[in-house]
Order: structure tokens, then sequence, then C-alpha cells
């Protein structure tokens, strides 16, 4: 029963372990590529932190079959809410990504240090 | 039987964020990231959220490979690998760490019904879906009507993101090249892709349509739609040619595309107030409660749907614009 | 449902759907008009909200008709009016004075994707105060944080750029930790709700997860507010921004983010978490004496006139942590007051700038002499702003001044030190506003400058007075801000409905 | 009597599916250069997919289930071997000789454009 | 029966993903995506079914379709590198 015990935890280890994953990245790495690549690795955790806290034991997706009696769902909302988190991850890339263009256009390199040093 | 599926799952996950932290050649990087938002669609679905992990596929797979890459394509592929001890980094990181999986020992187990989270709110969406819209995917009631305004956030978020790149990559780069800047072939001398692809373009758009409008009965809805509807035209502009791409749809439709959605949303809303009933509440715009409300949602889904798939080409189309540029 | 219960939904919605419409109005000067209409127009609301509160009736409003718990719920109190005033006034009187300014920074086919990313900035701003659900908190957080880094990309220079990424970046992570923060709280106790969280959070028996959630949504928001040791995005972020997006966002910008974390103190882990005040109080006070001191010396010695504005800036966020650390009802009314003191204070003082920059391109003290003869009406402005940022008695800075120190000398022992903090800056801030009052008046102007009178264009010109009298205006009759924090710290902390 | 056969017909198509996936993968990871790896993988996208497919439509009988499962069959055929194909054109173009009998490729390093 | 095709897949999962760990040149990287892609289509489908809601299957047609465009992606972006290097070789 132990291991089935810790297997519950699974999930908020991987959570836990993946988000220091990439708040290692963006505070490490000094290419501002890879500084976003780790912010969104930093955002994929708080995903799956919401999303494990949906799961019932034996629920479906809460999809209503109009067949099935009395079904188990599993919880809707924090589904919602990572609807929404995708979507505000992918723009602030997307926003991230232009503004990294631009400065390589002006600055000709993208490393942190050598921005920091040219002005 | 799910724990092992999840085990498996989840450590291949860890393995490949550690893997895309490591590498030096930001294009392994991206292409790890891809792998990375695989297997997250892969974990959602096995934990029950269908509609979360369609997002995930539509805009991890897609958009966000392709945007990676173009901006791979106008910065430089390499990192400069930093000497040095990474032990400060590596600390605050690792407390950090430590003080979560402390905490996780208290929080309710994966799955067990218990939990608060399944007690208050929950149950009462579950309970009344069927009552106040009577539409299958509770998912797409939540996330239209319950909680509507979020979902209007969410249009302006896309909307800022939208207009942003716009705004930033609107100037034009200092070095203009001498060459006048040719047209971008896409995969020509590729002829079987082309072919191919001609094919199956068609087939995406009206798998785009088909979640867009089946949004209430199976996973789907505006976001999903929007995503695989940008990524099918994506994939033409990839095999005609950007320029190509963009005589089939102008930038002018894009930008109408965008504004249109986003104001299409907020108009239903305006008119639900001028009808006597709160902002965004759908059921005063029919005679019936309840299809008023099925009414309010399909066409504030369409109005998500044109957004979010007006910005993802328009954000496409500035980064590839620049790429011939240069 | 009549049009005045319609409001806190108009509040947000009137800036946020004028944005998409702006964006087609391609010929130039329309943009600018479409924005400063729906500014006004959303000031006014923010009036007829105060109007409201003032005598007695907190508007809640049931968003899409779903009752609370269940759907979104917007709620308008005293603490929310007051910010609203606060951030919609900003940003009305900002973009008033924007033509001329921004006519010379942003080329003209960008100016509606200017104007549409100011209004969503402003919308997404209004949509944090007015909101009482904690995840629709964080949407128009993103809004607002998205559009303040499109509106600070729009800087004329090259070093705009890294500065704004900086922004983003930490911008993001202080979000996401607010999420996992919200996410943890939700996860014990079911609801979105703040007053439901608030009702439901006592009978949580597993503490670990909340005191969790707290730290994560406490260094989440001090992020986002630049609290002294996470404030390194703020001074280059502003110094290289469009000079009337540096007047808006300074004014209003980390207030909001400040207004947050008060209220999800004190509403939600204040007085169901034990002895939680304590640690509120360790956390917040030494911080804030910390930013205060240390900010005010860094700006003492500070070149370039908009770095070392925005440097005070810093200190005053930490008086406004300060008073909110005493976790009483003083201390809660003195922070409320100095929010919206310090708006109009700094407020001014940016728009100066935004004068002094037309006829001064390099805006670094040394190089400002003679600007006193050239530019006589912006440098009393400035000056005027710059007494009531130090607190001198008769300028509203005196106000919040002297209900932080009264607030300090209630909160018990420690009350002399802090006092003695407080008046120690206040002098440090007279010695960085005399350095100002130097260069402009008695440095004698670079060799080849023109000493002709040229002023600022007249419309920049009387925004920026209209401002400075303002400052001296709720000097000598703070009533009305007055009653707005004194109610907001009842409901806060006094635990009055 | 009929359903028995079904399924026992169903399993096997699915139990040697399952045996084309694995040996499409392992044959991924241990052939010496690329041009033998893209075999692998393209067996793996075909056969296997053609055989897991088809048992699964075996299951579901006639239903919506099976228009979907075959649609997605349809497009994992077709897209596979055009991606396969694409990606070994790409590699020949850019210089990745494929190997004649030595076995080991001469640009195996890592920074190949 | 579905419990082993699906633990099959995930096998084929990791093999894929060692590949595009080690793999020495871009192009097995690229490769080792494809048949990751690919599988995941398989594993949801099957999985779909263990769970006996076939209705989820829409996931699994749209991976189908979007796996594709992320490998030409990648194409395009190494065919543009390669012309702008014989670009750079000849001026």
């Amino acid at each position: 029963m132990k291991l089935l015990e810790l297997l519950g935890y699974y999930n908020y280890w991987v959570f836990a372990v993946v988000l220091t994953v990439g708040l290692y990245a963006v505070i490490r790495k000094r290419n501002l590529i890879k500084k976003l690549i780790g912010l969104s690795i930093f955002q994929s955790a708080v995903f799956l932190l919401y999303i494990t806290m949906d799961k019932v034991e034996g629920g479906t997706a809460p999809i209503i079959q109009k067949g099935v009696p009395d079904q188990v769902f599993s919880n809707p909302l924090p589904q919602v809410l990572i609807l929404t988190a995708i979507v505000v991850g992918v723009s602030t890339l997307a926003l991230g990504l232009a503004m990294v263009v631009r400065i390589k256009e002006s600055y000709g390199t993208i490393e942190e240090h050598e921005i920091l040093g040219a002005d | 039987m799910i724990y092992v599926f999840a085990l498996f799952l989840l450590t291949l996950l860890v393995i490949t964020a550690v893997a895309i932290v490591r590498t030096e050649n930001l294009f392994v990087a991206v292409m790890l990231t891809s792998i990375f938002s695989l297997l997250m669609a892969a974990n959602f679905f096995i934990l029950d959220a269908a509609d979360v992990a369609l997002t995930e596929a539509a805009v991890g797979a897609g958009v966000t490979t392709v945007i990676f890459l173009s901006a791979l394509a106008l910065t430089g592929d390499w990192e400069k690998p930093r000497p040095g001890g990474r032990t400060v980094a590596l600390g605050t990181v690792g407390v950090l760490a430590m003080l979560l999986i402390y905490a996780s020992f208290d929080k309710p187990r994966l799955g067990d019904p218990e939990a608060p989270v399944h007690q208050h709110v929950a149950p009462w969406y579950l309970e009344k879906t069927p009552e106040y819209m009577d539409i299958p995917n509770v998912v797409t009631a939540i996330l239209s009507s319950f909680r509507g305004y979020d979902t209007l956030g969410e249009v302006f978020v896309v909307f800022a993101a939208c207009i942003g790149v716009l705004f930033i990559l609107g100037v034009k780069p200092a070095r203009q090249t001498a060459a006048a800047p040719q047209p971008v072939s896409g995969l020509r001398h590729h002829l079987i892709p082309q072919v191919v692809g001609r094919l199956l373009v068609p087939f995406i758009v009206l798998f785009g349509l088909y979640v867009q409008f089946h949004g209430e009965y199976g996973p789907g809805g505006g976001f999903q739609a929007g995503a695989i509807i940008a990524t099918g035209v994506i994939l033409y502009a990839l095999l005609e040619g950007e320029a190509e791409a963009l005589r089939a749809v102008p930038r002018s439709v894009l930008l109408a595309l965008v504004v249109g959605g986003a104001l299409l949303y907020g108009a239903v809303g305006v008119v639900c107030m001028l009808k006597g009933g709160a902002f965004l509440d759908y059921s005063v715009l029919a005679a019936d409660p309840v299809f008023g409300q099925q009414l309010g949602i399909l066409v504030i889904e369409a109005g998500v749907g044109m957004a979010v798939c007006g910005a993802l080409l328009s954000i496409f189309h500035a980064f590839a614009a620049r790429e011939s540029m240069t | 449902m009549t049009f005045m219960e319609h409001l806190p939904a108009l509040q947000v919605v009137v800036p946020m759907l004028s944005a998409p419409l702006i964006v087609l109005l391609q010929p130039r000067g329309l943009a600018w008009a479409g924005a400063t209409a729906a500014g006004l127009a959303s000031f006014a609301i923010a009036i007829a909200l105060a109007m409201a509160v003032l005598d007695g009736q907190t508007q809640v409003y049931a968003m899409g008709g779903w009752a609370a718990p269940y759907g979104i719920a917007l709620e308008v109190d005293a603490f929310s009016a007051l910010v609203l005033l606060l951030v919609t006034g900003a940003g009305a009187a900002a973009l008033l004075a924007a033509r001329v300014s921004v006519d010379r920074q942003i080329e003209p086919e960008r100016q509606p994707l200017f104007y549409a990313a100011w209004l969503l900035g402003l919308a997404g701003l209004a949509g944090i105060v007015v909101s009482a659900d904690a995840f629709n908190i964080f949407v128009f957080m993103e809004i607002s944080s998205l559009a303040s880094y499109i509106l600070i990309a729009g800087g004329p220079d090259r070093r705009a750029l890294p500065a704004v990424f900086k922004y983003l970046i930490m911008g993001t992570i202080g979000a996401t930790f607010y999420l996992i923060g919200v996410g943890l709280i939700y996860m014990m106790t079911g609801t979105l709700n703040l007053a439901d969280m608030q009702a439901r959070i006592g009978d949580v028996v597993a503490l670990n997860p909340i005191l969790v959630a707290a730290g994560f949504i406490t260094i989440g928001l001090a992020l986002k507010a630049a609290v002294f040791p996470l404030h390194v995005w703020l001074p280059n972020a502003y110094t290289h921004a469009p000079h009337m997006v540096t007047v808006f966002l300074a004014a209003c910008a980390t207030k909001v983010a400040l207004y947050v974390l008060i209220r999800f103190d004190s509403m939600v882990f204040q007085d169901r978490l034990s002895d939680h005040e304590f640690q509120f109080t360790l956390f917040a006070l030494p911080l804030a004496v910390l930013g205060i001191l240390v900010a005010s010396s860094v700006a003492m010695f500070e070149g370039h006139l908009k770095r070392l504005l925005a440097t005070s800036s810093v200190a005053q966020i930490g008086y406004i942590l300060l008073g909110a650390s005493f976790v009483s009802e003083a201390g809660i009314t003195a922070s409320a007051m100095h929010m919206f003191n310090h708006a109009l204070a700094k407020g001014g003082l940016f728009l100066a700038v935004a004068c002094l920059a037309f006829h001064f391109r390099d805006l670094r003290l040394s190089e400002l002499g003679g600007a006193a003869r050239r530019m006589p009406l912006t440098c009393a402005a400035l000056v005027v702003c710059g007494l009531s940022l130090i607190g001198v008695p008769g300028t509203a800075g005196f106000i919040s001044k002297w209900l932080l120190i009264t607030a300090a000398l209630e909160s018990g022992l420690w009350g002399w030190s802090l006092v003695a903090v407080i008046l120690v800056s206040s002098l440090m801030a007279v010695v960085y506003i005399w350095r100002i009052v130097e260069a402009l008046y008695f440095q004698q102007a670079s060799a080849e400058g023109d000493t002709s009178f040229a002023e600022a264009p007249l419309q920049l010109l009387l925004v920026t007075w209209a401002v400075a009298l303002l400052n001296i205006f709720f000097g000598l009759f703070p009533h009305l801000p007055l009653a707005l924090a004194n109610g907001s710290a009842a409901l806060l902390v006094g635990g009055a409905p | 009597m009929i359903e028995l056969a079904l399924d026992v017909v169903s399993w096997v198509l699915l139990a040697v599916g399952g045996a084309c996936v694995l040996i499409g993968g392992i044959g991924g990871l241990r052939l010496p250069n690329f041009y033998t790896r893209i075999h692998a993988a393209s067996l793996t996208d075909t056969m296997a997919t053609l055989l897991i497919f088809v048992g699964m439509m075996l299951q579901s009988g006639l239903s919506l289930a099976t228009l979907k499962l075959f649609a997605i069959m349809l497009f994992l055929l077709l897209t596979g071997p055009t991606a396969t194909y694409a990606l070994a054109n790409a590699a020949l173009l850019s210089g990745l000789k494929p190997e004649g009998d030595t076995g080991q490729s001469k640009h195996g390093e890592n920074t190949q454009p | 029966m579905y419990i082993v095709v699906s633990i099959a897949i995930l096998v084929t999962m990791v093999l894929a993903l060692v590949r595009a760990l080690l793999g020495p040149t871009v192009y097995d990287r690229v490769l080792a995506v494809n048949v990751f892609g690919t599988k995941t289509v398989l594993l949801l489908s099957v999985i779909a079914f263990l769970y006996g809601r076939p209705d989820f299957l829409d996931l699994a047609l749209a991976y189908a379709l979007i796996n594709v465009v992320g490998i030409l992606a990648v194409l395009e972006f190494f065919q543009d590198r390669f012309r702008k290097q014989e670009r750079v070789d000849s001026d």
C-alpha cells in the first residue's frame, strides 16, 4: 500500500522538478532564446499542477454522454483555467521572440552579457 | 493502471526538460521542446483533460515550433556556453524544489474523490450544465458562459500579443540588404511534399471548422479551432512560399479577423446588457434561456476562433516577412 | 438592470472594446482622439463609482448573471474605488497630454497600435482592481503586463529592448508565481472567489500548502510591484520607455500589484492563519525599510534625470509597503493615501520631464543647464511636484507622510525607529530634489545651447500644471481621498462588512 | 461465435502491430547511420499503423469511431512517408552522403548543418 | 489487450527519445521527433479505446494532421540556412 500511496504524490514531485529546471534555465542561461524556452518549461510545470488536481479515481473526462447513467466525472474547472493559461504562455512567448529579433538586429548578439557590455 | 502510464510519461517529461536545458545547440532545444509539448499533451489526455490536450497539441506542436524556428532563422542557433560555477543558481533552485516537495505531502493524493476541489464548485457545474445549457461538454460550458469573462480577457491577451508583435516588428531593420528581398520559395523543388501538402491543407482547415462547431459535444472550441486553422494556412505558406500564402489570406483580412473576433465577443456581451441581463448573460439573448445560452456560446466561440486564427497567422507572417528582409 | 448598476462592468469594457476599434483608425490624429475619448469615459465612470461608494453602497456585479462562487463577481469597495480613480485618472491625464510627445517618438503608421496597447493597459489595470475572483485577477494582470511590455518597447533608442525583455522575463515569473499560489489555495479550499476563499480557508486542516501559497503569492506580487530586492527591472524600463508611457506606468502600474497584495493578504490570509500578521510584518517591514533607504541613497547619486525619478519610485513603493506592513487601520489608510499622493507627485514630475524633453535632447542633469530661463513654467511645475514628493506641509505628500508617522507611532515599540527612517529618507528626498533644482536653475547653460524663451507645447504644459495644482489642492483639502482611504482601512482590517 | 472470432483476429492484429512498433523502435536505435535508421522509422510508420488501426476498427464495429479511425490511419499513411521522404531529401542535399560498405558514416559529427 | 500495445508504444517512445538525445547528426533528431509524433498518435488512439471513450479520437486526428507541419517547418529552416550559406560563399 505504501508504494501506491507514494505514487499519488509523484505528480507533485514532477511538478516541483520541472518547475525548478525551468527556473534554473531562466536564471542561469544567458542566451535570450534559451531563457524564453526555460520560461515556457516553467509555465508548463504549472499547467501540470492544475491538471493533476482534476483527476478523480475512475472518473472520465467531463463530457456528459446522454445514455450512460450516473457517471463519475473529473473536475472541469482546472481545465478551463489551464486553457486560458496555455494561450497566455504562447502570447508572452511570441512577444518575447519579437523582442529577441529586434535586439539581434540592433545589438548584433543575443547573449545577455554582450548586450549589457555594449551599452 | 493509469499510474503506469502516468509514471512512465512523467519521467520522460523530466528527462526531456533536463535535456532541453543542457543542450547548447538551440535548434536541438527547439526540437526537444516540440517533444516536450507532445508529452505534455499525452499527460493531459491520461489525466482526463481532453480539451486541454487538444489545445496543447494544436498550439504546441504546430505554431510554437514554427515561431521558434523563424526566430532562430533570424538570430543564430548556437548558444555561447557559460563557464564558471553554477552553485549559486543550483542552490537557490534546489531550495525551492525541497520546499515544494515538502509541501506536497499535505496535498490530496492524485485522484482521491474526497479532495476539497471536488466538493465545492465542481459538482454544481456538472449538475447545472445540463439544466441551464443542455450541452454535453461541461468544459466548454464553463469556459464560455459560467466564466465567460475570463475567456473575454483571454481573447484580449491574444489580441495584445498580435498588436504587440506587429508593433515591435513594424520597425524596418536598419541594414536593408542591397539585393531586393528575393521571394522566399517554399519547399519548391520538393515536389512530393508539395503535392501531399496541397491535398492535406483543405482537410486541416475542414477539421479546424469541425472542432470549432463540435465544441459543445466533444473536446474542441474556439482556441483549438483557431490554432488548427492557423496551422493549416502555415503549412500552405511553408509549401508554396510566404508570398503565396499572403495572396491567399492578405494582411488586411488577418487584421479584420483579429479585430472582428475580439469585437464580436464584446458585442455579444454588450447586447446582453442592452437586453436587460448582466454583461455576458446569454439567457436574455433569446426567448427560451437554454436556447439563448447555446446561441451565445456558439457566437462567442466563433469570435474566439476568428481572433486566435487571425492573431497566430499575423504573428507568423510578421516573422516570415522579417526573414525575407534580412 | 439600470445603467448605474452596469458601471463596474462598463469600467473595464469601455476601454477594452475601444482598443480594437482604435487599431482600425489609420488616419493619425483619429487614433489619439479615440483613445483620449475612451480614457476620459473610463475616468468619468470611475468618478461615478467613487461617488456611489462614498455614500455607502459597495457595488457588487455578478458577471454573466451567475452568482458569486460559481460565476465571476466584480466588487467595487472603498479601496478599489480609490485605486480606480488613481488608474483611470493617470491614464486619462497622460492620454490628454500624449499627442505632441508621442508624435515625436512613435512613427505615424505605428500609432494606432500604440494607443490600442495603451487602452489595453488601462483596461487590464481597471480589470484587476474591479475583479473579486483570484484567477480573473491573473488574466487581467497578463493583459496589463503585455500592454506595458508593448508600450515600453516603443521607446526611441535601442536600450529600451533589453530593458523591456528583462521586464518581460521577471513579470512573467511573477505572474506565474501568483498562479501557483492561487492554484494551491484552490486545491485546499475548492473556490476561486476571494470572499468565498476567506470563508472556507478557516476550516482547512493541512496548513502547509496554504503557507507555501502565501509565500508564492507574496513573492509573485512583490516581483510585479518592484518591491526592494526584486525591483531591478524598474529603473531601466521606465528610463528608456517613451516619456508619456513613463508618466502612465509610474503613476499606477506597480500600485495595482500592491493593491492585490494588500487585498489578498488582509482578506484571505490575515485573520484565518494563526500569527500571520507577525509573518507578514516580519517579511514586509524590513524589505520596506531597506527599500526606502537603499533606493533613496541610490537616487541621490544618479546622473540621469529619468532614472533618478524611477529609482525614487522604488523608494516610494517602500513607503506604501511600510504602511501596509503595520496591518492596522492607520497603516492601511496611510498606504492607500500614499498610493494616491505618490501617483500625483510622480505623475507630475514625469510630465515635467516630458516637457523638458522637447528642448533638451539629453536629460542628464549635467546637460540641463539654463533650463529655468528657457522653460520657466515647466521648471516651476517640476518644483511644486518635487515638494509634494518630499512631503512639504501644504502639499499632498505631507498628508501621507503624516499618516505614516502616526501609524508608525501607533504600532508599538518599533515606532520611533520607523519615524526616524521616514525622516531620514525624507531628507534624502530633499537632497535629490535639490540636485534637480540646482541643475535647472543655477547651472550655467552649456556653451552652444541657445537661451531663447522656448516653452513646451501648450497642451502638455496645461496638463502638467493641472497635476501640479492638484498636488496642492489635495494637500489642503484631502477629504475625498481620505474618506476613501479610511473606508478601505475599516473594510480590510477593521472587519467592517 | 462471430464475436469471438472478431476478438481473436483483432487481438492478433494488435499484438503483431505492437511487435512491429517495438521492432521499429529498436531498429531506430541500433542501426549505424542515418539512412538505415530512416528505414526502421518508416517501418513503424506504415506497417504498425496499418495493423493497429485495422485491429481497433474490428473492435469498434460500424460506428463513428470506425470512421475516425479510418481517417487517422489514412492521414498517418499519407503524411508519414512524405515527411520521411522530405527528411531524406534534405539530408542528401545538405551533404550527408549515404555510406557505401564502410558502415560508419563520414559525417558523424554533431555540427552537421 | 490494449495495455500490451500501449506498453509497446511507450517503450518505442523511450527508444525514440534516446535517439533524439544521442542522435549524432541533426537529421537523426528530426527523425526521432517524427517517430515520436507518430507514436503519440497511436498511443492516444489506443488509450481512447482503453478508456472506452472512442469520441476522443479527435485529439489523435489533430495530431496526425499537425505533426507534419513541424517537420516541414524544420526542413524549410534548413533549406533557408543552406541557401544563406550558399549566398555567403558566393559573394
